[in-house]
């Protein structure tokens, strides 16, 4: 299948340099893709290589770039996190890529983080993570805690009037800090202890008998009980199978989920889970032409009529129109022009709406609220009036209160911290750059 | 790197120290002594009250039909099965159902298994080279030298068991009957005090046999040594004293005439032969 | 090998070892010449990329060699080294965080930032004492060697065997690598270490600290392969064999064949942690994946490709494996691991005993049935 | 609830049926069906007036009313964006969506659902319409429906319904319905009505298991009447007594389902390994073949899950036989009596076959739908029921075992497998065949493996990690249990899940992972050749 696929693509590419071949004459832009297509992460990160190889197909058939081509250099990191770091490494000092698409989990991107920033390279992250970051040379267009979780809990608090809660996730850094970050919330909301549950699960937790039979006491507590769930990917399908099979709907306690969108429940038989519901920033049955293009441009290029799209798909389609739209402003491919020129640029998302990029290398996104359907589609019933700004750092947590991302001179720093004043790594630099 | 050049030094030191395996008392009484031994596996009772005893610089045929307990006793007697009750003495000092395998070898008890086990990956030499007396504990082991006496040792024993020819071949490429002899060069190496012997001519040739016998034979007197043997023929050539064996304990001893006539005997054993 | 030198210069007297040691010195002279004396664009130069990827590959084959240490003279087959390798990486993980002090996004100067945005109050005891070089690096080698002492102890003093052996210590590592994805264990969760700045001052980032890097862990290697080889060229080295081809005869003999187990294996868990440390800083991360199962096995697999018993086998298999990897994951990202896996399959049908059995092949003729693999057909 | 829910898809079903059934000739063209009002009524309203619009189509007794709310409920309802006319969606997977006119029922074919404005539903109103739907089946003629109705009462009692509830009661009703009925009245008391009433609520509640009225006592508790906080409070403990029991018997059904699923997925390794000696690391991808075939099967057969399921399992087991004896051809015949090097090799096979799944079929999980007679569960009362599933996968896990047994002791090939097992070379001579034995063993192990691979579909993943994840669990198992002995498996594998399901609710997921592997190391310590040890030569070394 995807052998075939590189051939059209190297057709396509043949056609283009051949129509083109003034411009082809020019070297072209080279984008590295770095997502596992093998091993545990397989399962999520091959759709977003194929869907960089299809944006940049269609950048291609507009003419490319400023006259200049794109050229796919896609790169297999296995699911393991060290060949993470080489492969970017690859990619940036022997393929000499002009900019990076990658990563899906946090530790993969904690462990290219070094490299780009050594290699000064550019890397667009497509996945909702915890914040608590903001590199000069990495752009996160996926949604930041303050873009997803707690607007969910506003919705399940103000509309479903929800008063007690389970917090449930697998044993990683995003839930446990989206999880601090709600309790947190919650605390400051009036939310006693008692009605705080929470729980924690390794990946790929395939038993969940007790767990969920632990959920079902909690919520016959009297007052109405949802779980907030960030359980990552192979762990939702027994997760939602128990609950089915417990018996507890979306109307007894409802589910909101924060890692589990259409791709997910294209693996699941979502006729027990109708009414649970997802808080994302796109979702595939949003009613809108810009959508549908893309969904139909999609399946045509899958070349499969299920094939379904999500958000941090629309996260690549953004990142890819704000690079393309940064290269034409600065007119070159240079990185530091490109740092320069991406911030504030705005390109329209598939919901309808327009995402900026922010100074703090994160970007404006609606918040949606869906409901799962049998069709295993959401249907959205509560959406953000306006788009929020993602947060580099939590208010909730006191770590991070203080800080703030801002790339533009003369600030120029990831962790500005307002009390003290002072850039906090950057001063750190500063001490080594005088100890050598 | 200098702890192990510290270590390196130390095997002179080493062997200076090594103490020499506590002596075994047999002023009074035999070398070897089993009182009213009982083993049984999961209900089948292997040895029933073995009453055993042999005199130092003994040689004792043992035999008996399959079955009869022979392995078994050898087992008990080197530490690889524990006794459900009895005693099992070597000398009058030594209690062996306290120690273990490497502890009661260590004492000078050796022992030659029914089916020959060399070490096939390594060289004849190298086989006798571990069997040899030493101290064998890690440090000395790892820091041994091959010293010209202990050369000289090996290749004498070497001579003994005609496998001089394949000194460096691996032991892996013997023929049955010369695994035999190098598992008796092993023996021989170890300089045991009481030698267990179990079928050694099994798959051997007539002039093979004859040479084993001797070899046994010449043993005597300075080792005691205990031999089990299906093979009459092997046992008359070498017997004084004999054993028989019956379901886990002794039916008859004495000298083989005395014991090939005992009725007893000839039913339960020889009686199949007839 | 009959030799009356000391037992720790024995193995220099071996052409095995000679060519070994040969091969790595040169190679080492040539990539640092490689990397320092040719201009960039010259098809010659060695890129720091290629230098920190050859000290991978040389941290792989140091535990190759450890592994080859207990399973080819021992017959131990270990499916948990990567916990002795991954203990060994966190040792040094630990040094390099507090290494980092303030200079972290928190610019907290004690805890590192996965503790404050966790909401750690103060650094766990058994992180105490890790800013201290010699410290940390003393615990490179104790982590691993204890955990191999105390787990050793029991299993070889209850005579644990064959399989059964095997699937305990891979019961240790995976029970260990669950618990290092907790992260109320205070190593940072899935997440692991990372983020590191400088080694004993110097700046890790920096192209110098690589080559620096990638030479210490070619000596490593070379330490490494000579320790093995003196120890299995030594009297214990023959003895080992005779464990692992016959352990109840060994015994008869009047050798402590758990102690001599207990040992070998320690030495190859400390082998296997230096490499980790090693590892640790030329990767930039340390995290609970290394502790995986599959990891382990597929150490196995290197050696077994290598040739089981040679040691040098180990060394070619793991590189050649690594090497494969790197190369395949590039060009044919979607279809890589047919190529690996077919590579598996067909070195073990058609090269028995490993690439080493090829080299091996013209010299001594040897019997078909290989009595290092015949006793754990028993079992 | 699952009940209800299936009921509502099950009504789907037959909502075309239906709308055909009530064609309208009640309206001539001229005159406007008043059915187009309500709809486009409901339609139009916002959530807030979400219920005035259910109400009206309830009380406008329309015959058509229960199979449009069903549509609105199932999120079927859409409107087309030119004409502005309501239909039903009849199918909506993929670009173009099938609708139907509500009003006729007749079939409007194919249309871009881009042209189409769905008529969303959310929670809040998704509890109330079921509270609706329920009440209307209440007087239903079907006992099932009627039944199903009640259960789904349950805290949906409201002012408007309290009344037309308390006349239902009056009349002669099935017991069941009649029990629940007062249960979810007496919880509407408990909640709204006044002191005496509230009283007569808890005497109702007191020894109901059933979760909702011990919310509602929960709440009373909290409330300000002291007198009747307290009788709650007793009614609580007396309720927490009986619950006890309940959890203990939970505890243990975990323990015993997880515990089956581990033998599953061991079983076949059992044999593999444990009889042939081969380190066969392939073993959890042939499990995933199983499961793959199951859904597979459901893809040749769209809409009989439950037919598709029963096929895939000699489906199931012939594919990973064969893949089995595929394996054992090529490869393991050419490694006899180096088991070691049967690891290297199958691990080999074993990422192939993986990177195959992920290129042929697809690197995403496969979804396999539990047919309906499997999903629920089995009420034994209203704090304790059984999860079908798992209950089924225990009972095949059993079957699955017992068949084994007899095919190794009973019959010939079984002798064959263990004379060969014991002594190749005697059995050889014996006029074994012992290469076709090896095929016929492995093949056995392997085909084992796709049973569970078609058990685990419905309890997990379907994806290509599936056997990665059961492929250590599965070694723990048979060594645990002794190398060789199928009891040893069994015993092992339910004694892990169980100890597992027990330290889980104290010691967390991971934790309680973590501590039965060090007992498992431990207890190796102790019995150095697992639970059965194996006897006789072959044993030793």
């Amino acid at each position: 299948m995807s052998i075939k696929k590189h051939v059209k693509l190297g057709l396509s590419a043949l056609a283009l340099s051949v129509s083109f071949h003034a411009m082809a004459a020019e070297d072209p832009i080279k984008v590295g893709i770095l997502h596992s297509l093998s091993g545990t992460m397989a399962i999520s990160e091959t759709a977003l290589k194929d869907t960089m190889e299809m944006l940049i197909e269609k950048q291609n058939e507009q003419g490319g770039v400023n006259g200049r081509m794109l050229e796919a250099v896609v790169v297999d990191p296995a699911s393991n996190w060290p060949l993470f770091a080489e492969k970017a490494r690859e990619l940036l000092e022997k393929e000499k890529v002009d900019v990076i698409f990658g990563n899906w989990t946090s530790v993969s991107r904690k462990s290219v983080l070094p490299v780009v920033e050594e290699l000064n390279g550019l890397l667009f992250y497509p996945v909702q993570y915890e914040g608590e970051e903001s590199s000069e040379n990495v752009f996160y267009t996926g949604a930041a805690p303050n873009q997803q979780a707690i607007p969910a809990v506003n919705y399940l608090k103000n509309e479903l009037g929800v008063e007690r809660w389970v917090l449930a996730g697998t044993d990683y850094v995003y839930p446990r800090t989206t999880n601090r970050i709600l309790e947190t919330y919650l605390k400051d909301m009036g939310v006693a202890e008692a009605d705080i549950m929470i729980n924690y699960t390794p990946f790929g937790h395939s038993d969940w008998q007790s767990i969920v039979s632990d959920i079902k006491t909690f919520g016959s507590a009297g007052k109405k009980t949802a779980v907030v769930s960030t359980i990552n990917g192979d762990a939702n399908v027994p997760f939602y199978r128990e609950l089915g099979n417990q018996g507890i709907s979306s109307s007894d306690i409802p589910v909101v989920a924060f890692s589990v969108g259409e791709q997910e429940l294209s693996g699941i038989d979502t006729g027990p889970l109708v009414g649970h519901l997802a808080a994302w920033n796109y979702f595939m049955s949003v009613d809108n032409d810009a959508n549908y293009d893309f969904i139909d441009a999609w399946v045509e290029f899958k070349g499969d009529d299920k094939a379904v799209t999500n958000d941090p798909m629309e996260a690549h389609y953004i990142g890819f129109n704000m690079y393309v739209e940064a290269v034409k402003k600065a007119g070159t491919t240079d990185v530091e022009a490109i740092k320069e020129a991406i911030i504030g640029v705005a390109v329209p998302n598939l919901t309808g709406g327009i995402a900026t990029m922010m100074p703090n290398h994160h970007i404006t996104k609606p918040v949606l609220i869906g409901e799962i359907q049998d069709n295993g589609q959401f249907s959205v019933v509560w959406e953000t009036s306006s788009t929020v700004a993602g947060d580099a750092w939590s208010d909730f947590l006191p770590g991070s209160r203080d800080l703030i991302a801002d790339w533009r001179a003369p600030m120029k720093c990831g962790n500005f911290n307002v009390k003290t004043g002072s850039c906090g790594a950057s001063a750190g630099e500063q001490a080594l750059a005088d100890a050598e | 790197m200098s702890m192990f050049e510290q270590l390196a030094n130390r095997d002179r030191v080493f062997e200076f120290l090594a103490p020499a395996a506590s002596p075994v008392d047999v002023r009074h009484g035999p070398i070897l002594y089993l009182e009213d031994v009982n083993v049984s596996f999961d209900g089948f009772k292997a040895i029933n009250n073995l009453n055993l005893t042999i005199d130092d610089g003994e040689l004792r045929c043992i035999i008996g039909p399959n079955g009869a307990g022979k392995t078994t006793m050898m087992d008990i007697i080197t530490g690889k099965t524990r006794p459900d009750t009895g005693s099992v003495w070597f000398g009058s000092r030594h209690n062996l159902l306290t120690m273990n395998e490497p502890d009661i070898a260590s004492l000078g008890i050796g022992r030659k298994f029914q089916k020959p086990t060399v070490f096939e990956a390594l060289t004849v030499f190298e086989n006798l080279e571990l069997a040899m007396a030493a101290d064998k504990r890690i440090f000395p082991t790892l820091t041994a030298i091959m010293k010209p006496e202990y050369r000289d040792r090996i290749d004498e024993v070497l001579d003994m068991i005609k496998l001089k020819t394949l000194r460096d071949k691996p032991a892996g490429i013997l023929s049955h009957g010369q695994k035999q002899w190098l598992e008796i060069g092993m023996l021989l190496m170890q300089k045991p005090r009481l030698l267990l012997v179990d079928e050694p001519v099994a798959g051997m040739t007539e002039q093979e046999m004859e040479r084993t016998a001797e070899l046994l034979t010449s043993l005597a007197g300075k080792q005691s040594v205990v031999v089990v043997e299906h093979d009459m023929g092997f046992v008359r050539s070498i017997a004084r004293q004999v054993t028989v064996l019956h379901q886990g304990s002794v039916l008859a001893e004495g000298t083989m005439d005395q014991v090939s006539n005992d009725p007893e005997v000839i039913k339960v054993y020889l009686g199949e032969e007839a | 090998m009959t030799s009356s030198q000391n037992w720790l210069f024995r193995p220099f007297q071996e052409r095995s070892t000679q060519i070994f040691l040969g091969v790595l010195i040169t190679a080492l002279i040539v990539v640092t010449f490689l990397h320092l004396f040719m201009p960039q664009d010259s098809a010659l130069h060695v890129s720091a990329y290629t230098v920190t990827l050859l000290g991978k590959y040389l941290c792989y084959a140091l535990l190759a060699v450890a592994v080859d240490l207990v399973w080819g003279y021992l017959g131990i087959l270990s499916l948990g080294h990567g916990a002795f390798f991954a203990l060994g990486g966190y040792a040094m993980g630990m040094y390099l965080m507090r290494q980092i002090g303030d200079r972290g996004t928190y610019g907290d100067p004690i805890l590192p930032d996965f503790m404050v945005f966790l909401n750690w109050q103060e650094l766990p005891w058994y992180w105490l004492g890790f800013d201290m070089a010699w410290f940390a690096f003393i615990m490179v080698l104790l982590a691993p060697g204890l955990l191999a002492l105390v787990f050793g102890f029991l299993a070889f003093r209850s005579r644990v065997t064959g399989v059964y052996l095997s699937i305990i210590t891979q019961a240790l590592t995976f029970a260990l690598m669950l618990a290092f994805f907790r992260n109320e264990m205070g190593f940072g969760g899935n997440n692991g270490l990372t983020d590191f700045r400088d080694i004993l001052g110097f700046n890790l980032r920096s192209d110098a600290t690589r080559l620096g890097l990638f030479i210490a862990t070619g000596i490593a290697l070379a330490l490494g392969y000579i320790i093995c080889r003196a120890i299995v060229t030594s009297k214990l080295g023959r003895v080992s064999v005779a464990c692992r081809d016959a352990e109840a005869r060994t015994r008869f003999l009047g050798y402590r064949v758990e102690r001599v187990q207990l040992f070998v294996f320690v030495i190859s868990a400390m082998l296997a942690g230096v490499a980790g440390a090693l590892y640790v800083p030329q990767v930039g991360i340390i995290n609970p994946s290394e502790f995986s199962p599959l990891f382990s096995i597929e150490i196995v697999v290197w050696v077994a490709l290598g040739g089981r018993a040679t040691l040098y086998g180990a060394v070619i298999g793991a590189i050649l494996v690594n090497y494969a990897k790197t190369v395949f994951t590039g060009v044919m990202p979607d279809a890589w691991l047919f190529a690996l896996g077919a590579l598996f399959v067909l070195v073990t049908v058609f090269l028995p005993k490993g690439i080493a059995g090829l080299l091996q092949k013209r010299k001594k003729a040897e019997n078909d049935d290989d009595p290092a693999t015949a006793q754990e057909a028993t079992a | 609830m699952g009940i209800l829910r299936s009921l509502l898809s099950l009504r789907l079903a037959s909502l075309l049926v239906l709308l055909m059934a009530i064609a309208a000739p009640a309206f001539s063209q001229t005159e406007e069906d008043p059915g187009q009002a309500l709809l486009a009524n409901l339609a139009d309203a916002s959530p807030r007036q979400m219920d005035a619009a259910i109400e009206a189509i309830v009380n406008s007794g329309d015959p058509r009313a229960r199979s449009w709310l069903d549509a609105f409920g199932n999120n079927r309802l859409s409107r087309n964006k030119d004409t502005g006319q309501v239909v039903v969606v009849l199918r909506n997977v993929g670009r173009d969506w099938t609708i139907a006119d509500p009003l006729t029922g007749e079939n409007l074919g194919e249309i871009s659902r881009r042209e189409l404005d769905r008529v969303n539903i959310n929670n809040a109103i998704r509890g109330k319409l079921e509270g609706v739907l329920a009440m209307l089946d209440l007087y239903s003629t079907n006992p099932e429906i009627q039944r199903a109705a009640a259960e789904a009462m349950m805290g949906k009692v409201n002012e408007p319904v309290i009344e037309p509830l308390n006349k239902l009661l009056e009349q002669d009703l099935p017991p069941r319905v009649r029990d629940r009925l007062e249960l979810a009245v007496a919880i509407y008391q408990l909640e709204q009505g006044d002191a005496q009433a509230k009283a007569e609520a808890i005497t109702v509640l007191t020894g109901s298991l059933h979760s909702r009225a011990r919310a509602a006592l929960n709440n009373a508790v909290a409330g300000d009447d002291p007198a009747i906080a307290a009788s709650a409070k007793a009614a609580l403990v007396s309720i927490e007594q009986k619950l006890k029991m309940n959890r203990a018997a939970e505890t243990l059904y975990f323990g015993l389902s997880l515990g089956s699923v581990l033998v599953l997925a061991a079983i076949g390794l059992a044999i593999t390994f444990g009889v042939m000696g081969v380190i066969n690391m392939a073993h959890g991808e042939l499990i995933m073949l199983g499961a793959y075939t199951t859904w597979g099967m459901q893809q040749l057969l769209p809409g009989q899950p439950g037919l598709a399921l029963i096929l895939s399992i000699p489906a199931g087991f012939m594919v990973a036989a064969l893949a089995g004896i595929a394996i054992e051809r090529s490869v393991i015949q050419y490694l006899k009596g180096r088991p070691l090097e049967t690891l290297l090799a199958t691990f080999g096979i074993s990422l192939i076959l993986q990177q195959l799944v992920r290129t042929v079929i697809s690197p995403l999980n496969r979804s396999v739908t539990t047919p309906e007679w499997m999903s629920g569960s089995l009420v034994i009362n209203d704090a304790l029921s059984l999860t079908l599933n798992r209950l089924y996968v225990i009972g095949f896990a059993l079957v699955v075992f017992a068949g084994l047994m007899l095919i190794m002791r009973k019959t010939r090939l079984g002798l064959e497998v263990r004379a060969v097992t014991q002594n190749r070379a005697m059995a050889r001579s014996m006029g074994i065949k012992a290469t076709r034995v090896d095929i016929m063993t492995f093949a056995l192990g392997s085909g084992v493996a796709g049973l569970a691979g078609v058990a685990l579909s419905q309890i997990t993943n379907v994806g290509p990690n599936l056997g990665q994840n059961y492929i250590i669990d599965s070694f723990m198992v048979v060594v645990f249990g002794g190398v060789g002995n199928l009891w040893g498996t069994l015993v092992a594998g339910l004694t892990l899940g169980t100890i597992n399901q027990i330290l889980e609710p104290w010691a967390g997921a991971v934790l309680a992972k973590i501590m039965v592997l060090v007992m498992i190391i431990l207890f190796i310590q102790k019995r150095p050749k697992g639970l059965f040890p194996q006897k006789g030569r072959a044993a030793e070394g």
